[in-house]
């Protein structure tokens, strides 16, 4: 399998991902334009990983640490949602902000 | 099997989070709720650091120099927390729990051999800053705060990732060494690399608040904590650039020639516009905010220089009495802010002459940041990191360095005048002041003042202290 | 009531401290006699309280030391009400102090603080009564123009530091010997620019007359003995770093020839006596840089010691005139002679050393300069000879002006009719005599060149005998109106004057009205502009600045990918 | 073109398609569903390219634990079928733009440096090796996540719990 197919796809999954953070109103869907760049970094690693076939799985080792991450920025990230839910009433990233 | 674990890497690093979950468990479980029972655990914990950064070092001289600012300073911001000790929406526990933690992140981000630890590392600092700058429960403004940074943060480590993902493609490592090994390959692709490495960067320089990634830096700022504040100018600043300057150092040396044109523009970029928009700035917060992403750009110019000695050990002194004097002001501000409700420059007229003990060290310390006698230190480190610029052949980047020393002196000079100057109506004797428990802190604004006159008399103490 | 004395206790200390560490170095006569054979060189800007006294630095340091303490004498009767009392005191003996450790240490950086802390305590001590808007406006002009000066010392210092890898000033002696003087030009012109500032020197020579609102024992201590002074030290101590170059020592001839005779005229048609001083300070300090220039350093100290003793004679004598008049409008005096008998011979003397009659030391210091230009004529000095010609000629007919400058003053302070009566207090009178007495005594042993001293002393008399015959008439109208304008070289400076001074003037005033607003102001337009667009991307919208750091990160990769 | 490439192409078609519907869909809840299919196709093309535990590890952590936090996040902020006409802030053409920039950039440096290589295959990342990696060279790293970990969820309890009085 060429080498590049995974790395494509991982460049469209950051390109769109990124799109959502920075469009999104809803913060909730912000955290998941977060989660499909975390994605992208995800499946370059392991594309490179596959492809050196080395024995420390270095790739995979960092993709296992970044899910990890990505799950801990995602609890945090809810938790401020929430927190700010409470406090203003809204999610929406437009007026939460200006508060 | 035993499992392999580097001591000097690790040390302080490991008792610092130990003692900040002891911390954590003496305020779920002493009867009754004490902030002082919870912060002692982690300055016991700080003070074992030390101790351990005594006994076996760290991996080599610079990470020990910045073990121990990073050491020193979170014991500065967990004496100066104590402003907010009476305050029920804070939670000592938690408070010192993440405080520990993020300072635990911020040594291991130093002390990183590694792009795995250090992407971990830099989240271990991150995530409980968030945390931190969101913690007074209720606080609208902390939130959108701590929203702000929890998005920007995010965003940066994606793009970070991104280019070490892109490192790891092009050489199959993410250790340093094999980095500085591997990228003198011929075979590695170019344009990669390129991507790759700068990507890599965005993540430091934006923990740093260096232009273009300071948007967070002065909203941040300001709805955080005026001492948590002091901790992201401080600390965290100093983990993230000692973790640029010993990759830049070590694992990125061979590429050179992508990063330092990077660091050069980003410098130049941080100093003047930071200086610009502090000049228009008539809070001291909001000014110390500005002011710390210009100096970001004074910690990373001379970066550009980090394969010398000079160059190297630049930004550490430049970094220990950067460090050092704005957790003095910011430590200063919180207490003003608890006793009098603000922080502009209208609460802060003639603060030197009706609390000396507050105001006389802010003027120190905006004459430190600005370089101008009698505060010496700050002249000397200006010039400190001057030299290795120049020395390294950028002019021009020396030029704007000196041109922005000009721009700085403006607003840390103001903020003297405005302090030492009379206020137009005196405020009544007795007014109805909170009272606070500002001792604690204040008496670590003394200390801090006191080590920065002495610095001030001998540099030699600084100049020759460090690597 | 405020007590007083403790502080001429505490002067007096510091005085006597100076006194017996200096008087001992002052066995060799020559500012040159030192020949330095060994520095350690210290690369980075620390802070070595290493010390060098020599032989004019004693003098120097002795000068200072006793007119601060006259001055804390007199200031006991004559400031003695004044309810800031105490950190006038204070600030004078920080002021000594600072003066001290400018002239005695080997450290270019404590020399700079010295001289900055010098400079902030005449910045308090002219705005003393702050309440005068002319105070603050004087304080603030000085502050300024000097601190314009002072960046020419702290580049001068860094080039040196660079150029001769120390920052002792012996070290930087030893290799200038060793290895030529290297960046000679560069680094003789930056300390010239520091000390033209500091000494009120053409072109940055309005601040002096105009920091005349401040107290009038300030005056005598700071724009006549020490502050002044020490620019000209200052510049005779760095001497042997670009003694050798004919730019500087050309652009020194010039500065102080235009100077010390523009000065002179200006002291002729004030109508003030207090600021007709302070001209007369800016024309004497142009002799002791026309003597450097002349490449006889121990010559133009010689005349700054003398020049220190009668000077703090005439403003403090100015001052008991002042307080017993309560003005310092020429107009009002006239007849004082028998009303301050000490006061008018004490002054007397002062005036005659001004002028340059025999037997006071004026006369003997300042016949040493002209014969000191005289031998650069023969052109073995780096000063080419035309230029020294040029000098030795104004030198002349500048002393043709003093003579008569100080015989109209006077003439219009002393002679006529007695008013009404005045006091004469004691502690301020006893200062005057001990200066008078030093003004005749410290010319004992001073030698003599007597065509030098024939041809001075007729010029001096033909001035004196032209005073007689003006009386207090004015000069005629076309010379008199733009003389005591000053040549408009302080209002409308704009013209005149390049670029940097006009801003400093401008900003100065700006900054008297606002507090220190100087850079906000002074870069107004650019920064506002700049300033409000980065705050403007400030909208406390979280994506907003996530975008910011998207499109930084392209940016940075473009860097990155194009600069390899 | 062998059966692996082809299902790669395949998943990657559903990745790419979902995750577009994801980030723009004005159903929030549906988007959210969008996510788990993007991050289940992503999880096949990893047991495509020899990472079986990180397959199973995606499915666990992200669809079985962080799509379900974001549906319950979602609920509770909002009611969970109301769609709303601007979905999107003011900032979408430059995001847009962005957005763009980056896939195009990525794919362009990509290209440039391996488009002549091909994944063999030859090392499976079996719960075994990747276990084996962990403990013998990033002890540290491992480590220092667990403290991660444990800071974010202090973390992310003290912020959740503000704004309610019952402190």
């Amino acid at each position: 399998m060429p080498l590049l197919y995974p790395l494509l796809l991982s460049s469209a999954l950051f390109g769109i991902g990124l799109y959502g953070v920075l469009a999104r109103r809803n913060a909730v869907m912000v955290l998941v334009g977060v989660e499909l760049m975390l994605n992208a970094v995800n499946l370059q690693l392991v594309a490179y990983d596959a492809w050196f076939a080395e024995t420390l799985h270095t790739g995979q080792v960092l993709t296992l640490f970044v899910i990890a991450l990505a799950a801990a920025e995602i609890g945090l990230g809810l938790a401020i949602v929430m927190a700010m839910f409470r406090a203003t009433g809204s999610i929406d990233v437009d007026e939460a902000d200006r508060a | 099997m035993s499992i392999p674990i580097d001591w000097a890497t690790a040390g302080p690093a490991v008792i610092v989070a130990t003692s900040a979950l002891v911390a954590l468990m003496v305020d779920a479980f002493w009867p009754r709720r004490s902030w002082f029972a919870s912060s002692l655990p982690l300055l016991a914990g700080l003070v074992g650091g030390f101790v351990e950064l005594g006994r076996t070092g760290s991996v080599d001289d610079v990470s020990a120099a910045l073990t121990f600012v990073i050491l020193a300073g979170t014991v500065l911001v967990l004496v100066g927390a104590t402003v907010m000790s009476d305050e029920d929406s804070m939670p000592p526990g938690e408070l010192h729990l993440l405080l520990g933690s993020a300072a635990s992140g911020a040594l291991v981000m130093v002390a990183a051999r590694d792009l795995v630890t250090l992407i971990v590392a830099i989240e271990l600092l991150a995530l409980p800053s968030i945390a931190l700058i969101g913690l007074r429960q209720g606080d609208r403004r902390g939130i959108a705060s701590s929203w702000t940074f929890f998005l920007t943060s995010v965003v940066s480590t994606a793009v970070t990732l991104m280019g070490v993902a892109l490192l790891y493609g092009s050489t199959g490592t993410l250790t340093y060494a094999g980095l500085s090994r591997e990228l003198v390959d011929p075979a590695v692709p170019d344009a990669v690399v390129a991507v790759a490495v700068v990507l890599t960067l965005v993540g430091l320089l934006f923990k740093l608040g260096a232009v273009p990634f300071h948007a967070w830096v002065p909203d941040t700022y300001r709805g955080a904590s005026v001492v948590i504040a002091g901790f992201l100018a401080s600390v965290s600043k100093a983990g993230a650039l000692g973790a640029l300057l010993v990759l830049l150092a070590i694992g990125l040396s061979p590429v050179d020639d992508v990063w330092v044109p990077v660091i050069a523009v980003v410098a130049t970029a941080s100093m003047t516009l930071g200086n610009l928009a502090a000049l228009r700035e008539r809070d001291g917060v909001g000014m110390l905010a500005w002011s710390s992403v210009a100096q970001a750009g004074f910690l990373v110019a001379p970066a550009t220089a980090v394969l010398t000695a000079e160059g190297l050990s630049a930004p550490l002194q430049y970094l220990a009495v950067y460090a050092l004097a704005n957790l003095v002001g910011f430590t200063a501000l919180a207490v003003v802010l608890r006793t009098r409700g603000s922080t502009s420059y209208d609460t802060l007229t003639g603060l030197a002459r009706s609390e000396p003990w507050l105001g006389v060290p802010l003027a120190f310390v905006a004459l430190t940041l600005a370089g101008f006698p009698p505060a010496v230190i700050g002249l000397v480190t200006k010039y400190v990191v001057l030299r290795p610029v120049v020395d390294d052949g950028l002019t021009w980047l020396a030029v704007v360095m000196a041109v922005n020393v000009m721009l700085g002196l403006a607003y840390y000079l103001r903020l003297v005048v405005v302090l030492v100057s009379r206020p137009a109506d005196e405020p009544d004797g007795i007014t109805s002041r909170p009272a606070a428990p500002t001792g604690l802190a204040t008496a670590a604004v003394a200390v801090g003042t006191a080590a920065l006159v002495v610095l001030s008399v001998l540099p030699g103490l600084l100049i020759d202290h460090l690597p | 009531m405020i007590r007083r004395w403790p502080y001429v206790a505490l002067t007096a200390v510091v005085a006597v401290a100076v006194a017996i560490w200096a008087i001992p170095e002052l066995d060799q006569r020559a500012f040159f006699g030192y020949v330095p054979t060994n520095a350690t060189p210290t690369m980075l800007p620390s802070l070595s309280l290493d010390t060098r006294v020599l032989p004019d630095s004693a003098k120097v340091m002795l000068l200072a030391a006793g007119v601060t303490l006259l001055v804390q004498v007199y200031s006991t009767a004559y400031m003695g009400k004044d309810r800031r009392y105490r950190s006038y005191a204070l600030l004078i003996v920080l002021f000594l102090v600072a003066m001290i450790a400018v002239v005695a240490t080997d450290n270019l950086f404590v020399l700079l603080i010295g001289w900055e802390v010098m400079g902030v305590c005449s910045y308090l001590l002219i705005g003393h009564w702050w309440e005068q808007p002319q105070s603050r406006a004087g304080a603030m002009k000085a502050l300024v123009v000097t601190r314009f000066g002072d960046l020419g010392l702290l580049v001068a210092i860094v080039v040196i530091g660079q150029t001769y890898g120390t920052y002792s000033i012996t070290g930087a002696w030893v290799g200038a010997a060793d290895q030529g003087q290297q960046h000679g030009t560069a680094i003789g012109l930056l300390v010239l620019l520091a000390v033209v500032g500091k000494s009120a020197q053409v072109p940055l020579q309005t601040w002096l007359p105009d920091a005349m609102p401040g107290p009038t024992p300030i005056t005598a201590l700071i724009h006549a003995a020490t502050m002044v002074a020490a620019g000209v030290y200052v510049f005779a101590r760095l001497l042997p770093l670009y003694g050798n170059d004919t730019t500087v020592m050309t652009a020194l001839a010039v500065v102080s020839g235009v100077t010390m005779l523009l000065a002179a005229l200006f002291a002729l048609v004030q109508h003030d006596l207090k600021r007709a001083l302070a001209w007369s300070t800016v024309s004497q300090l142009a002799y002791m840089f026309a003597a450097i220039a002349a490449g006889a350093a121990d010559v133009g100290i010689s005349h700054l010691v003398s020049h220190g003793a009668y000077k703090a004679l005439l403003f403090l004598g100015c001052g008991v005139v002042m307080h017993a008049v309560g003005t310092s409008a020429l107009s009002a005096m006239g007849g004082l002679r028998t009303t301050l008998p000490a006061t008018f011979w004490t002054m007397t003397i002062g005036f005659a050393a001004l002028a340059g009659i025999i037997p006071t030391v004026g006369f003997f210091t300042k016949d040493r300069v002209l014969e000191s230009i005289h031998v650069a004529t023969h052109g073995e000095t780096p000063l080419p000879g035309g230029v020294a010609w040029a000098l030795l000629v104004v030198a002349y007919v500048t002393v043709f002006v003093t003579a008569a400058y100080a015989m109209r003053l006077w003439m219009l302070t002393f002679l006529g009719l007695p008013s009404k009566q005045h006091v004469e207090p004691p502690s301020m009178t006893w200062p005057l005599v001990a200066l008078g007495v030093a003004c005749l005594a410290l010319s004992i042993g001073e030698p003599l060149d007597l065509d030098t001293a024939a041809l001075s002393t007729l010029v001096a008399l033909a001035g004196i005998a032209f005073a007689w015959w003006r009386q207090d008439a004015d000069l005629p109208g076309p010379v008199q109106r733009p003389l005591a304008a000053e040549l408009g070289l302080d209002h409308p400076i704009t013209r005149l004057i390049p670029a940097g001074t006009i801003g400093v003037a401008r900003v100065a005033d700006a900054a008297d009205r606002e507090g220190i607003d100087v850079y906000p102001r002074g870069g107004a337009v650019l920064a506002g502009l700049v300033s409000s667009a980065v705050r403007a991307l400030q909208t406390g919208r979280v994506q907003v600045y996530a975008s910011v750091i998207a499109v930084g990160a392209f940016v940075v990769v473009l860097v990155g990918v194009i600069a390899r | 073109m062998s059966l692996p490439e082809a299902v790669f192409l395949i998943l990657s078609a559903v990745a790419v398609a979902s995750a577009v519907l994801a980030v723009g869909s004005h159903q929030l809840v549906h988007a959210a569903l969008w996510l788990v299919v993007t991050l289940g196709a992503v999880a096949g093309c990893f047991v495509l390219m020899t990472a079986e535990l990180l397959a199973w590890v995606q499915v666990l952590v992200y669809v079985g634990a962080v799509v379900v936090l974001v549906v319950f996040a979602l609920m509770l902020t909002r009611s969970p079928t109301g769609s709303q006409s601007a979905e999107v802030t003011r900032n979408r053409p430059l995001a847009a733009v962005l957005g763009l920039l980056a896939t195009v950039g990525l794919a362009a440096t990509v290209i440039a440096g391996f488009r002549h290589e091909r994944i063999t295959g030859r090392l499976p990342g079996t719960a075994a090796s990747i276990g084996d990696a962990l403990f013998r060279e990033w002890v540290l790293a491992f480590e220092v996540l667990s403290v991660v970990l444990l800071a974010a969820l202090v973390a992310a309890i003290v912020i959740s719990r503000s704004g309610s009085e019952n402190r």
